[in-house]
């Protein structure tokens, strides 16, 4: 098991080496310039240029390369172009926000879908099939701010039982924290929700097929007990599975509700940064996030062993 | 105890990214600046120059200006502001800034001569000295520590520490996100009631926060609710949302408002061609941009005085058809009799800035019904002002139209006007080289008296429409919209926290 | 003693089967039981037999009320459990009833258990649902019934998961499964078909001697008529949904009534070796020797561990003539078949096809020495690419060498009747024959080649033995006409003895006889083989004559 | 067995292609989507036949207006007429989504049978696969048309760049698995070359699950069109798209709501059907669920 863990994460590196390359060329063949950007409209061909050298923005490519990833392995991501704040800072600050409503979209998103998703398995071609299955297709169809607006528009304007937007730290307030946070992760979870609900209600189906399903109600176990014991924990390492490549979905929704809450996160600050041309900051939250979907399903994956004891590493 | 502490909450037209008023123009970093930072002289609603944090005193020759601390002046970390502090100021605030530029060219010294005059001397009189070290924009010298302003004028400060009436929350500081301010208790205003930017600067709360809102949807949605105090800009569309709400006051900050403007690029083909800037300002009409950027006709005004209407050097020669609605058929007349190529004009739209939107689509159709062959290229605000820096053909990278919005007060004297610049490649993009321009400034420069600087400021509007050196696009205002509980609120272009209170 | 022959009129009716009749769910119903009758006494074991698709299952599912919902529908008939009539009770009082009076033990041991449950926990499941027992007595109570059905080392087996557990191993874990709450009917669905015969002879004596322990009465389907002689005592058989005949086991077996029943059992194929052929001269077209495949399932990342599937491995075949390998699961017959063919790399020995040695050859060089040796795959349904015509499999291979498309069409209508298929089947799809239909056709195409040798991978094992009979006879037919060497795999001793000429028996990769089919199947040298041969269900019956094997070999086994 | 039909001449190739389910059973669902479906797209690409504006021309005067005779569902902030620029906006949105479709299917399939044939290209292909999968594909889209600027083709590009793992994971696997069926092991014993093996046995078999990912990745195309237009990095306000039309329209959500209405019924309208056509298509073609309800 060790042994597998240490060698999954060795299997990351060069996964996490191609990612930092693509993204570095990335940018750096972007048309944009952060320094017109940092000297605003009536800066001149002479400032920028020495902006852009005290930036160290006209070195080579090549060398501009080997500074990040040799500063990135001393564990210094940089400093922003823009706002000169390290990066390290401006993730520390934006990154709870980020995780705290994923964290809570993710676990509020399994316990509505996985029940539903049985259900739907269950109750296989009955209308609460019909009707599970409608509500997820139409989660995927609905672009997320639609959602949100619509969610806003409902929930804090008209009954106005909770505020429009804003973040709280939960260490302020629990409720406060809770109070705004609902509305987005109801928006974010709508999309995760159809998405876990179809997974779990095909694999149920699926593994409803098989033979030790026949054989549980052959012994007379009662029915909610084939449900939960035999059946979804053997569905349980696909659910698991679209959670994991679920994710990415999950990081394109933050980029937007943030916005649309006005979530301080780092959704937002990667967008703001990609518009600003603010390398070092795209550099590090593209990393970061890649990096955390490739270690979120790094524990998907060992998780598996919780669910099937087949799989030995 | 944070709680109970009195707070405003703004949400603010941009993200705080940039924290050095120096290095930027941007509008949002000058705001800042004066938050954290106090100025040795500022401008009164009159656009008279008031004592702030000095008094000043001119020689008889016009060659020397003395400014004389005020006691008490304190920076946030608890040292005395002394003349050395703003004599390092100015001097970075001089390599930075277009009208500080213009003094340095004049200057032959300028000194701290005890620990409370500052001497500056210039080689010629100059002026309008007083009126740009006193201006509220673009860059206002700002007054830091020595240490801090010994920074290279090129890279950002990275210590925050002024002697203005509120602190900066460092800890809270998050970029493009929310900026904290505190009342600095030490800080002691002037006597004089506070107007526009020069007065007692007396702070009622305990805390300002600025907040940013990329969705105008969502701010306006948080004013409604409570959640936030004041809006810098609203959405002129939104207005009636805000107006219903009995709990809310909506108003213009600033008489002013701001210019829209087009900037052709002289160096290509075709806008190289005066026939053909003219056949492109004849076919725009700045109705149909200004009805569509903004809206209700109550918040816009057609206006085509380059130095802005409502200032003193305001004159509207040469811009009739801008006014009247363009003439599409004039336009196509003049395009042929060019001999106009049906060479592509590049024309740079941003997608990602609200103000921005409007002004390129109107444009670019107004173009096309005056037979225009025009490649609207959209891309985001970044791009666009990287590329505009770009002197390569269109083709490769160059462009041909763009278009921005100044602050009227930016805008308003030849000397500060950066468009109002014949000097080629050293010129304001576009880079016009135009000798007859750069002759009209010098006029300006040396005419003595208000009456005579009009004179050549008109000549200078005609000669800028005739060139079609830029195209006004007229003006508009933005609206403030706040809470009913904050009040007292200075109404000017730069939205500042002082004397503003809040009642429970 | 040959059958069992015990009585049991006198005994009280465990379950009756009345008039039952099955059909699928929907619009227009297809039926698939016709009103059947069957009736099981206490302490008897009733076999149901027939041929696939006939019903069987689907009857065991009707008692156990497990029909698949929305699929199929019981339409009339009763099912009476001592006198109750179990079609009128409802969900949660047949869920009471499974396990406490009928338990069913299903045909694949491998995926009937749970895999992520322990398989302690699943029996212990059976009395969670139906008991109140405290944990302790419910321990006690599961390893007792372990222990009953002799598994070994029961402290540990309890605590494992069932793929830890071997293929007989977990069969026994079913049927302590089924057995603990001491059920009234035990349905045993095909529970011994997935094991192999040494296996499968244990649990049939185990459910046997668990039988006359408990009193049980046992509903066994099954369609291999050795596993009836073995235990029956009364035998049903099926058709179509019909019960065509049922009859004591041995007045079954002695005279058949129904013309289907007689045909099913003269499909059966004797363990008495066919007639010896005459000795070949000729010079071998295949040769192996010393042939070894060690598979070497080492990652880049994971520890290496090392099977060695085949070693050693040395037999010749000569012209016309047929060499079987037999073997339990997993000796190593398909590894060797697929290394003759070179679909796998041999990791050391020769093979000589003609007068060339295949072995080493690459890939490239291989091409011009494919059109020599053949293969027929086991699964009819998936060794025809369901996308292609008919047609255009049977030319692949042709047009591969050179030959035109009209003369190789020609070439496969002309096939097509070799193996009894219309020539107009060519325009149709693998899907729209029978099992049966497809492996002739796979047969073809292996023909079309013109192989020098064929080897035919469990070719059969996948048929029903009637169509089994059939196929094996259009093999040997072919033999006669083509005069191609066979290679016949199987782990089935009486196919092996219907057509082969020379049996090589395998275990553990290893050749342990070889010698011509008779000495194999009559005077086994070998202890495994004798084990393989003794295993082998109803082999003192001559199904296919109605009679004893009257012949020495028994004896000796 | 019962006799099946015979698929007629015509069809013989595509059916024997993709291998449809012989038993067509089609629920009341599935109908309506194909015809929602089909009168959209109708709708949509001959919109220049009917509507009646010309989707670009501005009328600063009549901006936000609301339905009218001569503005059926009113104006837009440029004074453009909604619904023509509905009918029209539907062209570019399915175009992205068909186009992001095709080429990262067509990509996708190309690198995937190299990916599983080759065993030394898949070791290095998959890794930079696993690379394009971890980085965000909303954040490389919109730094993706940040690079080429926002045209209709870089927003195809950009959505299609993230979509191509997934297809190359797709038919990889089917190729993995297919290349261990029997059938497959008879052509290499015919002789078969390995290039046909891969293209006349394997490739068919990925038709299947590569039209139904095509139908996902052509719905999720068009909502990723509309959210990067959401973000600022979408197609030109000239050129209407559903999704542009929206991002533009939602700051007057709530004095406005028809201009997101429309184009979001629009828009949700033609992703249900399609997805429910998907859905659909893979349940009919996945052989697992047809072996079970056999
Ligand atoms: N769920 C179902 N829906 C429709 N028809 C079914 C279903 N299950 C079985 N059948 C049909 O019922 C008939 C009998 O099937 P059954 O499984 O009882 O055969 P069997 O005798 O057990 O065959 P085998 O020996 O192959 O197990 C077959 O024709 C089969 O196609
Ligand atoms: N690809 C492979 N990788 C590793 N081990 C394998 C592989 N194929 C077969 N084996 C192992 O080689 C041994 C022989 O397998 P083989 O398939 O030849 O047996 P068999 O005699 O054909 O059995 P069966 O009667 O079940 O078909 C088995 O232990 C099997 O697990
Ligand atoms: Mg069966
Ligand atoms: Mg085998």
């Amino acid at each position: 098991m060790l042994g597998y863990v240490i060698r999954r994460i060795l299997a990351v590196i060069p996964v996490m080496v191609i990612v930092a390359i693509f993204v570095f060329l990335l940018l750096r063949l972007t048309p944009g310039d952060p320094a017109a950007i940092i000297a605003g409209d009536s800066a001149t061909p002479a400032q920028l240029e020495r902006i852009r050298e005290s930036l160290g923005l006209s070195e080579p490519l090549h060398v501009q390369f080997v500074t990040w990833v040799g500063n990135l392995a001393q564990g210094d991501l940089g400093t922003s172009i823009i706002s000169s704040q390290p990066v390290t800072r401006l993730i520390g600050q934006r990154i709870w926000p980020t995780l705290q409503i994923g964290t809570l979209t993710i676990l509020l998103s399994v316990l509505i879908a996985v029940p539903l998703g049985v259900l739907a398995a269950w109750r296989h071609r009955t209308w609460i099939d019909y009707a599970v299955m409608t509500f997820s297709v139409l989660g995927f169809s609905i672009p997320v701010f639609v959602i949100g607006y619509l969610f806003i528009k409902l929930f804090a304007i008209d009954l106005r039982w909770l505020p429009v937007q804003g973040y709280t730290s939960p260490s302020e307030s629990v409720q406060g924290f809770l109070s705004r946070a609902i509305l987005p992760c109801l928006t974010l979870a709508t999309i995760y929700v159809a998405l876990i609900a179809r997974m779990t209600r095909a694999s149920l189906l699926e593994v409803l097929g098989e033979d030790y399903v026949r054989t549980a109600r052959a012994k007379g176990v009662k029915e909610h007990i084939v449900l939960f014991r035999h059946a979804l924990r053997n569905a349980a390492v696909p659910i698991m599975t679209i959670i994991g490549t679920g994710f990415a979905l999950l990081i394109s929704g933050v980029v937007v509700t943030e916005s649309v809450f006005n979530i301080p996160g780092i959704g937002r600050l990667t967008v703001d940064a990609i518009l600003a041309r603010d390398y070092p900051v795209i550099q590090a939250m593209i990393l970061l996030t890649s990096a955390i979907y490739v270690f979120v399903n790094l524990l998907i994956d060992l998780s598996y062993t919780l669910f099937d004891p087949r799989i030995r590493y | 105890a944070q709680d109970e502490a009195e707070t405003i909450t703004a949400v603010m037209h941009s993200g705080l990214r940039v924290l050095d008023p120096i290095i930027t123009t941007a509008h949002i970093t000058r705001n800042h600046g004066y938050m954290i930072y106090d100025v040795l002289i500022a401008v009164n609603e009159n656009f008279e120059v008031q004592p702030q944090m000095a008094d000043f005193e001119v020689s008889e020759d016009g060659l020397t200006y003395t400014f004389t601390l005020r006691d008490g002046l304190m920076f946030h970390d608890g040292e005395p502001v002394t003349a050395a502090d703003a004599v390092a100021s100015l001097k970075r605030w001089g390599e930075r800034d277009s009208g500080g530029q213009l003094i340095f060219d004049v200057t032959a010294s300028l000194e701290a001569t005890d620990d409370k005059t500052v001497t500056w001397t210039l080689n010629e009189p100059f002026t309008p000295l007083l009126d740009i070290v006193a201006k509220q924009s673009a860059v206002p010298p700002f007054i830091m520590p020595a240490r801090i302003a010994e920074t290279s004028a090129d890279e950002a400060i990275t210590e925050y520490v002024g002697s203005g009436p509120f602190t900066f929350v460092e800890e809270e500081f998050e970029p493009g996100v929310s900026v904290t301010y505190e009342k600095f208790a030490d800080y002691v205003p002037r006597e004089e009631p506070a107007d526009w930017m020069a007065g007692g600067k007396v702070v009622n709360v305990d805390r300002v926060v600025w907040t940013t809102m990329p969705d105008a949807q969502t701010a306006i949605n948080a004013l409604v609710s409570g959640e936030i105090d004041y809006l810098e800009q609203a959405q002129i569309d939104l207005l009636p949302i805000l107006q219903a709400s009995p709990d809310l006051t909506v108003e213009v900050r600033d008489p002013l408002g701001f210019q829209t403007m087009g900037r052709m690029n002289f160096k290509y083909p075709p806008f190289d061609d005066e026939k053909i800037r003219q056949a492109a300002l004849m076919a725009i009409s700045q109705e149909n941009v200004l009805a569509t950027l903004v809206g209700n006709p109550e918040y816009y005004s057609l206006c085509g005085a380059i130095f802005g209407c409502g200032t003193p050097l305001a004159d509207e020669t040469g811009s009739d058809t801008l006014k009247s609605g363009g003439d599409a058929e004039a336009a196509r007349a003049l395009l042929e009799e060019a001999g106009y190529d049906n060479t592509p004009v590049v024309l740079m739209q941003p997608t990602d800035v609200v103000t921005l939107t409007a002004q390129p689509v109107v444009v670019a159709q107004a173009l096309r019904d005056a037979g225009f062959n025009v490649d609207m290229q959209a891309m985001d605000w970044q791009t666009l002002v990287t590329r505009r820096a770009s002197q390569s053909a269109p083709a490769d990278g160059g462009w041909n139209i763009f278009f921005t919005n100044w602050s009227v007060p930016e805008i308003s004297s030849p000397l500060i006007n950066p468009m109002v610049n014949g000097r080629g490649d050293d010129a304001w993009f576009g880079w016009p080289e135009d000798p007859a321009l750069e002759e009209l400034r010098a006029e300006f420069i040396a005419a003595d008296g208000a009456e005579a600087q009009a004179e050549v400021a008109q000549r200078i509007q005609a000669h800028v429409l005739e060139t079609v050196n830029y195209i006004p696009l007229g003006q508009y205002l933005t609206v403030q919209a706040r809470s009913n509980k904050m009040v007292d609120m200075i109404q000017q272009p730069v939205p500042v926290f002082w004397q503003v209170d809040k009642t429970e | 003693m040959l059958f069992r022959n015990r009585h049991f009129d006198d005994k009280p009716v465990a379950l009756e089967i009345l008039g039952l009749s099955v059909a699928t769910a929907g619009d227009d119903p297809v039926p698939i039981l016709n009103a059947i009758d069957v009736t099981i006494r206490e302490g008897e074991t009733v076999c149901l037999v027939g041929e696939s698709g006939s019903g069987k299952s689907v009857t065991s599912l009707a008692v156990m009320g497990l029909l698949p919902k929305g699929a199929l529908e019981v339409t009339a008939g009763r099912i009476e459990l001592e006198g109750q009539n179990l079609l009128d009770l409802d969900a949660s009082q047949m869920r009471e009833l499974r396990a406490q009076r009928i338990s069913m033990i299903f045909q694949e041991p491998m995926t009937a258990l749970n895999p992520v449950m322990k398989v302690g926990d699943q029996i212990e499941e059976v009395l969670d649902s139906h008991t109140k027992l405290p944990a302790k007595e419910k321990k006690r109570r599961v390893v007792d019934i372990m222990q009953q059905v002799h598994l070994p080392d029961v402290e540990r087996i309890y605590g494992s998961y069932p793929h830890q557990l071997s293929g007989g191993q977990r069969q026994r874990i079913m049927i302590a499964m089924a057995l603990i709450l001491e059920p009234k009917l035990l349905i045993a669905d095909e529970p011994t078909t997935a094991l192999d015969v040494t296996t499968q002879n244990q649990v049939l004596k185990l459910i046997a001697e668990l039988q006359e322990s408990h009193g049980t009465a046992v509903l066994f389907i099954t369609h291999d008529m050795g596993v009836v002689a073995e235990i029956a005592d009364t035998v049903y058989v099926m058709r179509n949904g019909d019960i065509v005949e049922s009859a004591a086991v041995e007045t079954l077996l002695r005279s058949p009534q129904k013309d289907y029943t007689r045909r099913l059992l003269e499909a059966v194929p004797s363990l008495v070796p066919r007639d010896a052929r005459p000795e070949s001269w000729a010079d071998p077209v295949l040769s192996v020797d010393g042939l070894t495949k060690i598979y070497d399932t080492r990652g880049f990342f994971k520890k290496g561990r090392e099977t060695k599937a085949a070693q050693d491995v040395k037999f010749r075949i000569k012209p016309g003539r047929t060499l079987g390998i037999v073997g339990e699961s997993g000796s190593g017959k398909s590894t060797v078949a697929r290394c003759v063919m070179r679909l796998i790399d041999p990791t050391e020995g020769r093979i000589r096809v003609g007068q060339t040695d295949i072995a080493k050859l690459a890939r490239g060089e291989l091409q011009p020495h494919r059109k020599h040796i053949q293969i027929v795959f086991q699964d009819p349904f998936r060794s025809l690419n369901p996308r292609w015509t008919v047609g255009d499999s049977l030319i692949e291979g042709p047009l591969n060498f050179g030959q035109s498309k009209a003369e190789a069409m020609k070439h496969a209508a002309e096939l097509m009747e070799l193996v009894g298929l219309p020539a107009d089947a060519l325009g149709r799809y693998p899907h729209q024959f029978s099992g049966g239909q497809r492996q002739r056709i796979a047969i073809a195409r292996a023909i079309a080649m013109r192989p020098d040798i064929l080897v035919a991978d469990e070719a059969v094992s996948a048929l029903d033995v009637s169509v089994q009979a059939q196929v094996l006879k259009l093999l040997d037919e072919l033999q006669e006409k083509l005069g191609i060497a066979i290679l016949f795999i199987t782990h089935d001793l009486r196919v092996a003895a219907q057509i082969c000429d020379e049996v090589v028996v395998m275990q553990h990769g290893r050749i342990v006889e070889h010698d011509t089919a008779e000495n194999v199947l009559s005077q086994p040298s070998h202890a495994y083989t004798r084990a393989l041969i003794e295993a082998a269900p109803g082999r003192h019956w001559d199904f296919a004559k109605f009679r004893e094997l009257s012949l020495h070999q028994t004896e000796t086994a | 067995m019962a006799a099946q039909p015979q698929p007629t001449s015509a069809m013989q190739v595509v059916l024997g292609a993709i291998q449809l389910p012989r038993n067509w059973r089609l629920g009341f669902g599935p109908i309506l989507a194909a015809i929602v479906l089909a009168l959209i797209v109708i709708a949509t690409a001959s919109a220049y036949l009917y509507v009646p504006h010309n989707p670009m021309s501005m009328d600063a005067l009549q901006r936000l207006k609301g339905p009218s005779e001569t503005y059926w569902l009113g104006t837009d902030p440029y004074g453009r007429d909604l619904f023509s620029r509905v009918m029209v906006g539907g062209q570019v949105s399915l175009l992205i989504g068909i186009g992001a479709a095709i080429v990262s299917v067509l990509i996708g399939l190309l690198i995937g049978l190299v990916s599983g044939f080759f065993r030394l290209a898949d070791a290095i292909i998959m890794r930079v696969m696993d690379a394009l999968m971890a980085i965000p594909s909303i954040l490389l889209a919109i730094a993706l048309v940040a690079l080429n600027g926002p045209s209709l083709w870089s927003v195809i590009f950009a959505i299609t760049i993230p979509e191509i793992p997934r297809v190359v994971r797709l038919v990889r696997s089917v190729v993995l698995s297919a290349r261990e069926e029997p059938y497959v092991e008879a052509a290499i014993a015919l002789g078969s070359s390995m290039p046909k093996i891969l293209w006349k046995h394997l490739m068919p078999n990925t038709l299947a699950p590569l039209i139904v990912q095509g139908t996902y990745i052509c719905a999720s195309a068009i909502l990723t069109e509309a959210i990067l237009s959401f973000l600022g990095a979408g197609v030109s306000t000239e050129i209407p798209t559903w999704g542009n039309i929206m991002a533009e329209g939602r700051i007057f959500f709530q004095i406005k709501p028809e201009l997101i209405f429309w184009p979001g019924l629009m828009l949700s309208l033609c992703i249900l059907s399609i997805n429910l056509l998907g859905d659909t298509a893979r349940d009919l073609l996945d052989p697992r669920l047809k072996k079970r309800e056999a």
